[in-house]
């Protein structure tokens, strides 16, 4: 017990809050004593999820977002879940360059970038219920995991 | 947010932060800045840039697609550690260089 | 509805997350561009309401403390909850220098900093029910309103 | 957070954010070296400090308070126009000078 800690951060689906998002997260893990880099990827984790909810499963209407996050020793979690539209075919929108947005200029990275940074990604959707991301990072483990060739 | 058209060349100072929420709007402004001033060169100049997600990948796609039709190219520069990662991770250093000073 | 926000942060009642609580707040409010001393004004509001939760609801056990904060306008509204203890004389208890833990070094000047910091400040409690502290600060509106007597 | 004991004489070195958290280490560690050292005067350096609630004032009265039974005097440096707005509202400054430079 002692070594835990938790928050629930619910927010407004609207770009601006991305970063008020990614803020928000790296200040509750610091706790763990995290290097820039890992904050970093942990922000840009966050940010992509977040990205995901506001522009895929809530095509821009203003909705709820939820973030759960937790430490547990050295191990942060995070847990992002919307509402919103769902996914058909998890195992396809995860594949690295696959969008349904490409008008929008999306990449089809967001997923890629959550498992390059991130220890731990789990997609948990069902269409017209909503998505839920689940991401885990342990910090401080003197990782260099770095995926320096291209996806 | 800063935009500098010289000649045929559009160099865009990106902003500190570069996610879904500013993106919008570089895609938007550069994109009528091209168009007006018949660009073949885009420079993506990172110096104030600490942060980046796939969605700053996506503005540097997009806007190589449309500078590519047109016999151009992109290119980046004064980008940091962290930058010059996330821009080889994603793959986009295959379509753009990254140049250590200004050209 | 163009111009309102709206956030929830609900999370542990440790010391720790004091510093947690501030910069969320604070992080939140920055579509408001406030100034440096506005963001200050608000962080030291936001950090008098959830160490009394931490302190004296709570009386130092682990519970959950929740944050709920709009922007409408130029205007902020905070509301900080916990469930604990609740007070028994809430008007005693905002008289400046007015405290039941001296032997905790507290100075009794909690809801004096939330008043004057704050445009508005409100508290509903009740005994072993709980607290909610109600504060609202408009954003640039070139005040000067600082108390430079001491209380 | 940083102490140094020079003669009858604590400066203690506060750390950049004094909420209730920190607090609660400053006392117990100065109280502990007040007593150890025959300390008759404390010193709050406010050169890293860039925030302050009222656990902070909380901190000073309890170490005047301690401080004054023994005949000694506490005092305020390197206070920012923040910190110093903060301790004159909280009336601190009726028992604590501010000084601008070290003495
Ligand atoms: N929260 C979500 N709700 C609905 N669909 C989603 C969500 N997140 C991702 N998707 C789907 O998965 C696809 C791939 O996502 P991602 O890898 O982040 O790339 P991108 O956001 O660039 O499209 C998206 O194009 C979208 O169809
Ligand atoms: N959330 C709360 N739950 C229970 N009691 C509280 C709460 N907040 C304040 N109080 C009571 O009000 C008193 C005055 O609070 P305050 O002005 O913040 O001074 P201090 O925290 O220094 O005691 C406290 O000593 C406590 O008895």
């Amino acid at each position: 017990m002692e070594n835990t800690n938790e928050m629930e951060l619910i927010f407004d689906s609207r770009s601006a809050n991305e970063s008020f998002a990614r803020v928000t997260v790296a200040s509750f893990m610091t706790s763990l004593n995290p290097t820039l880099e890992e904050v970093s990827d942990v922000k840009t984790a966050v940010s992509e999820a977040v990205t995901n909810a506001i522009i895929h499963g809530y095509e821009n209407e203003v909705h709820n977002i939820r973030i759960h996050c937790k430490t547990k020793g050295q191990t942060l979690y995070v847990e992002i879940s919307d509402q919103g539209k769902g996914i058909e075919d998890v195992k396809q929108a995860m594949e690295p360059l696959f969008t349904t947005r490409p008008e929008l200029d999306r990449s089809g990275m967001g997923f890629s970038f959550m498992e390059a940074f991130m220890d731990l990604l789990e997609v948990e959707s069902e269409v017209g219920k909503g998505t839920t991301v689940k991401m885990a990072k342990t910090i401080g483990k003197g990782r260099k995991l770095w995926i320096t060739q291209s996806l | 947010m800063k935009y500098e058209v010289q000649e045929n060349c559009l160099t865009i100072f990106l902003p500190g932060e570069l996610d879904h929420h500013n993106a919008e709007e570089i895609r938007k402004r550069s994109d009528y800045l091209i168009d007006q001033n018949h660009i073949r060169y885009v420079i993506f100049d990172f110096t104030d840039t600490t942060f980046m997600d796939s969605s700053g990948i996506g503005v540097i796609m997009g806007r190589y697609k449309r500078i590519y039709m047109l016999g151009g190219e992109v290119c980046a520069v004064h980008t940091s550690e962290r930058m010059k990662k996330i821009l080889t991770m994603s793959g986009v250093t295959r379509i753009m260089q990254i140049y250590e000073e200004d050209r």
